[in-house]
């Protein structure tokens, strides 16, 4: 037997295996098609304070061995999302979520910890400072040092879950930003979030997507993930959750071997509904095949 | 919905740009007509939504025009290849309301769903007709199969090649003693019959999706009733809900 | 009949398409295979003033839709290229060639383009200030924009050919950094260079190449790529050479609709020798299907 | 060099791990024993190189080692599958110096290209000593295939299932009347034999390749003669060359 259950900031995980926000809506969707509690935990939709609808449509654009999504953070607003989205979630997953927070202010992102802390249900408050779909909002707050360590900050003092910082990876330091979060008391580094990226449909000659840019996912950016989950790894003493383009267990490994703890599973969620379910069922064989017995001894091992 | 893997039983040309494709496979999961399948296409990374044109207990009939990447590598497709398909997605058309008289309208690659439909309306003993527009003759297809179900069917041409000439707009404001409509069909159409029908009706909307169930939100509109995602909440919505 | 020619700073191509450097060699690999004449131009491997071995192998490894390298700028040294890869190279290419020339210090910018500036055939020098695989190098010019200006002028002053500057893009502002290049005097703008990206061997649990971290490139970067045009054609008023994960037609005129005026196509090569040569055929015909009758009419089209 | 199709003839297991696929196509640009192929695979971005095991007008004969994701791929290709491959790549080894009695050291997946070497030494009149090096007895292969050349075969496991128990290097070290000496496989074994024969002699290295065809300089090394392309100026170099 091979042991899969790791531990980010003392919540342990049955594995690894975490849907990430905004591919896994609250999961109910999922739960239609398979049990899943068998995932490590979840991170839910992002959450703002107000209710948004998000971009115009079109949103999604196709890529190679990817794709661009300009969602905009469209959610119900946090008052909403706890009164009807948490209730119905709980009915279907028992293990602690993570709950995925955005905002276009420190107030925002204060108010939006405030409330959410009161769950029960939330292990982790993951706080997305990285979307770059919003405008004057996430994205300048990671693509700073300083303004990340603020709406760290701020957050930890309204909140006693575990605070990850979510990054982006449109940076040219990721590892200041991450050093910037660790100084301000951040639990944790989720990393990475979406590539900004476009496309231009020849048939119109315009952008693909009515916000002309998105945040591109999937298979193609995985690179540039363990890249940065690799130096981020080098430099903080926090735990990493890494993602970025995971699809398979082997994929699982590589990210844990560059640095991260746990490891979230976004775009292959849409084009494979059972993408984590599949991953979670081969891990153990994969572990097997390269003589790993247990994933904690793993995590960082390229570093050594 | 479900996932499943299906067989290609015939996949043939109806014109030069619309294929037929017959799959064999679960299709439990389907409930209505007007819902939508969507197809894993070997080598590219999402997958591709096409309305069900009619189904029984083991096999799917679907309609596709070949417009880009993957409806042209759809195309060459041999019989026995196998596809992993999402099945039994969106809501599909309600057929409660129709009354006795319901007319059906498709334009271009929206008729499929038009078929199916057409079919439960006959069960439910309604006398549904069925417009059908196309660009030229050339591209017309599928009136045989609808003449054969013993129905009504009227056909508008935009050159006149065949039918009326003009869109199905000038069919249906011909007409007066229809009791609801149903109809699926480029968006420029539906906003025309949205304006131009004298009854309510349900209409079925095109978005570029990400996952086409529910989980990325990539497919939202806004509708008086609140958002909805075209792919779960839709891609059929009443008449009255749109904001054009 | 179509028109593909374009002009980059006076110098008319036939066509877009210019093999990108560090793909191509100085080109008689590939003319043995075809005319290489073909081409609108190309670029030939990057040259430094000392001669370089470049990085410990392996400096190779595959991705999803790309591949990652970390060669390291091998070349010959200034001297060398110049006295014995030039005169090769104009037996089997008879048209303005790119000069890409690379540096750890503005001197050896300098150097390298005051003695190529005697070469007749060359027409365009290209300075990349992007290359991730020099420590100390490149790198530091691309992710600044006073270093880039700095490169950039410092260069201008030595030379009397064409000037453009190849950007990285792993920075969190490209615009910044080309309009920088743009005020203190250059012709053109290049990109994208490759992303930053690594790999892990799940057989030794470590790096797959020995320098660790490299150069990720191929199709699965072009949504990269094509933003990046797009941001930098609406902020400078240079021609822009855009590149990154072209591999059709297509790709061409997606990359010139965001900007591009002519396009390189890298990595393309390396796994079909002959994709410029098919590239170069299908683009009339790709032309004709979108109604294009002359590309200068469609540069930057998406903007409009 | 050549780009060009080959259809799959034959593709067959010979141990659990090695399989041998045999293509059709244009041979013309293969010159020498122990050059190799680029082979590309639908769906991975770089094409995979293997050894010329055999050749003739029309064929080339491969072994390959099921080791991650390409070969994987290849060991379920069908005959008929048609495959785009660079042909002619590298410069292989130069029988000019064997003298009449060269060894031949191949271990494992380095046995292959010593099989066309062997065919051309016979054909120009020498005596070459073919020597393989295996794990075990399970993962032995071609040995029939030297045998039917006539030729005199030595054989090494590590574990004494077949054979010399022991590596090559032991075979080499009792050996003293030949000539010259020509080699491929795992690098460890090429540095134990360059240090443990007594004449000069030709190895054939491995290296993570970007195009196979010398544009890309990622396959580069040090040599005493300056740098070498292992895909162009390589695979094969001479001992004396070498920089361990
Ligand atoms: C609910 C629904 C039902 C549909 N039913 C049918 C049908 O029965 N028959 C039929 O021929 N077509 C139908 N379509 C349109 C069909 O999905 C597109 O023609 C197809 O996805 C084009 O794929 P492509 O790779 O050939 O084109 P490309 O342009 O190469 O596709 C690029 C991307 O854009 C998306 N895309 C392109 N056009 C559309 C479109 N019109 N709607 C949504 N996404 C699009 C693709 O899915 C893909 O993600 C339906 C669309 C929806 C949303
Ligand atoms: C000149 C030359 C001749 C070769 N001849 C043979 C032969 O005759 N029979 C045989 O079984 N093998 C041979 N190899 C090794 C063969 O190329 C690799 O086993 C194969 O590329 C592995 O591909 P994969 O997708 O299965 O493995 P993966 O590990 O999935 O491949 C990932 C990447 O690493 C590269 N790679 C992995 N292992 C090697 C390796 N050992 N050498 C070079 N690149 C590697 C792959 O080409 C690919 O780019 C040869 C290699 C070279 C350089
Ligand atoms: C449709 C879609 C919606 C997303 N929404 C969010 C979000 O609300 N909050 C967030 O932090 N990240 C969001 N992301 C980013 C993902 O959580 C993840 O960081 C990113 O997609 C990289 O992982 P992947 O390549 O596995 O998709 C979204 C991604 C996609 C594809
Ligand atoms: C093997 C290899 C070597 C490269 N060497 C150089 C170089 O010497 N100078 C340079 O400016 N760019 C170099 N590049 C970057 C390419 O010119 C190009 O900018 C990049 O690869 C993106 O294009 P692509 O996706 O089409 O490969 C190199 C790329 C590759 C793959
Ligand atoms: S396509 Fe994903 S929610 Fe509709
Ligand atoms: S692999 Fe490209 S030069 Fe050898």
């Amino acid at each position: 037997m091979v042991n899969t259950k790791v531990t980010l900031s003392g919540i342990t995980l049955d594995n690894p295996i975490i849907p990430a926000s905004g591919t896994f809506g609250y999961g109910y969707e999922f739960a239609e098609l398979y049990d899943i509690n068998i995932l490590g935990s979840f991170s839910f939709k992002g959450t703002t304070r107000e209710p948004r609808f998000g971009n115009p449509t079109p949103r999604i654009a196709e890529c190679t061995g990817g794709m661009i999504n300009s969602v905009g953070l469209q959610n119900p607003g946090i008052e909403k999302v706890i009164s009807e989205e948490l209730p119905k979630m709980k009915k279907v997953f028992h293990k602690p979520v993570i709950a995925n927070i955005s905002g276009s202010s420190v107030e925002e992102y204060v108010y939006c910890a405030e409330k959410i802390n009161a769950e029960e249900q939330v292990g982790i408050i993951e706080v997305n400072v990285s979307c770059p779909n919003v405008h004057h909002g996430g994205m300048s707050f990671g693509t700073s040092p300083q303004a990340a360590a603020a709406v760290t900050k701020a957050v930890k003092t309204v909140t006693t879950k575990s605070v990850y910082i979510k990054l982006s990876p449109n940076v040219t330091d990721i590892v200041s930003i991450a050093k910037a979060c660790e100084e301000a008391g951040a639990d944790g580094i989720s990393l990475i979030n979406t590539l900004m990226g476009m496309r231009i449909d020849l048939k119109t000659g315009k952008p693909t997507i009515a916000n002309k840019m998105g945040g591109f996912s999937g298979s193609a950016i995985f690179p540039v993930a363990v890249r940065m989950v690799y130096q981020v790894y080098e430099a903080v003493n926090l735990p990493i959750i890494g993602m970025g383009g995971v699809s398979t267990a082997e994929d699982v490994l590589e990210l844990m071997l560059a640095g991260a703890t746990a490891v979230q599973v976004g775009a292959a969620n849409l084009v494979d509904p059972f993408a984590c379910k599949n991953i979670i069922e081969d891990l153990p064989h994969v572990m097997k095949k390269y003589g790993i017995k247990d994933l904690n001894h793993i995590i960082g091992g390229a570093h050594k | 919905m479900n996932q499943s893997h299906f067989k290609i039983v015939k996949n043939e040309p109806l014109t030069s740009t619309v294929y037929r494709m017959v799959l064999e496979g679960d299709t439990s999961a389907i409930t209505r007509a007007g819902q939508f399948i969507n197809i894993k296409i070997e080598g590219l990374f999402l997958r591709r939504p096409i309305s069900v044109c009619d189904y029984d207990d083991s096999s799917i009939t679907i309609l596709y025009k070949t417009v880009g990447k993957g409806t042209n590598i759809m195309k060459d497709l041999t019989p026995s290849t196998q596809l992993d398909i999402l099945t039994g997605l969106g809501n599909g058309y309600d057929t409660t309301k129709s009354g006795n008289h319901p007319l059906l309208i498709g334009g271009g690659v929206g008729v499929p769903p038009m078929y199916r439909l057409a079919k439960n309306l006959l069960d439910e003993g309604k006398t549904p007709v069925v417009i059908l527009g196309f660009n030229t003759k050339d591209e017309a297809f599928y009136m045989e199969e609808f003449k054969q179900l013993g129905i009504e069917v009227l056909v508008a041409t935009a050159d006149g090649t065949l039918g009326t000439k003009g869109f199905v707009t000038d069919i249906v404001k011909s007409l007066t003693a229809y009791t609801y409509f149903y109809t699926c069909g480029p968006e420029p159409m539906l906003k025309a019959l949205s304006a131009c029908t004298n009854t309510s009706g349900q209409l079925s909307f095109e978005e570029r999706m990400g996952c086409g169930f529910g989980a990325c939100m990539g497919c939202s509109c806004q509708t008086k009733y609140g958002n909805k995602r075209i792919c779960k909440e839709g891609p059929v919505l009443e008449k009255e809900e749109i904001i054009w």
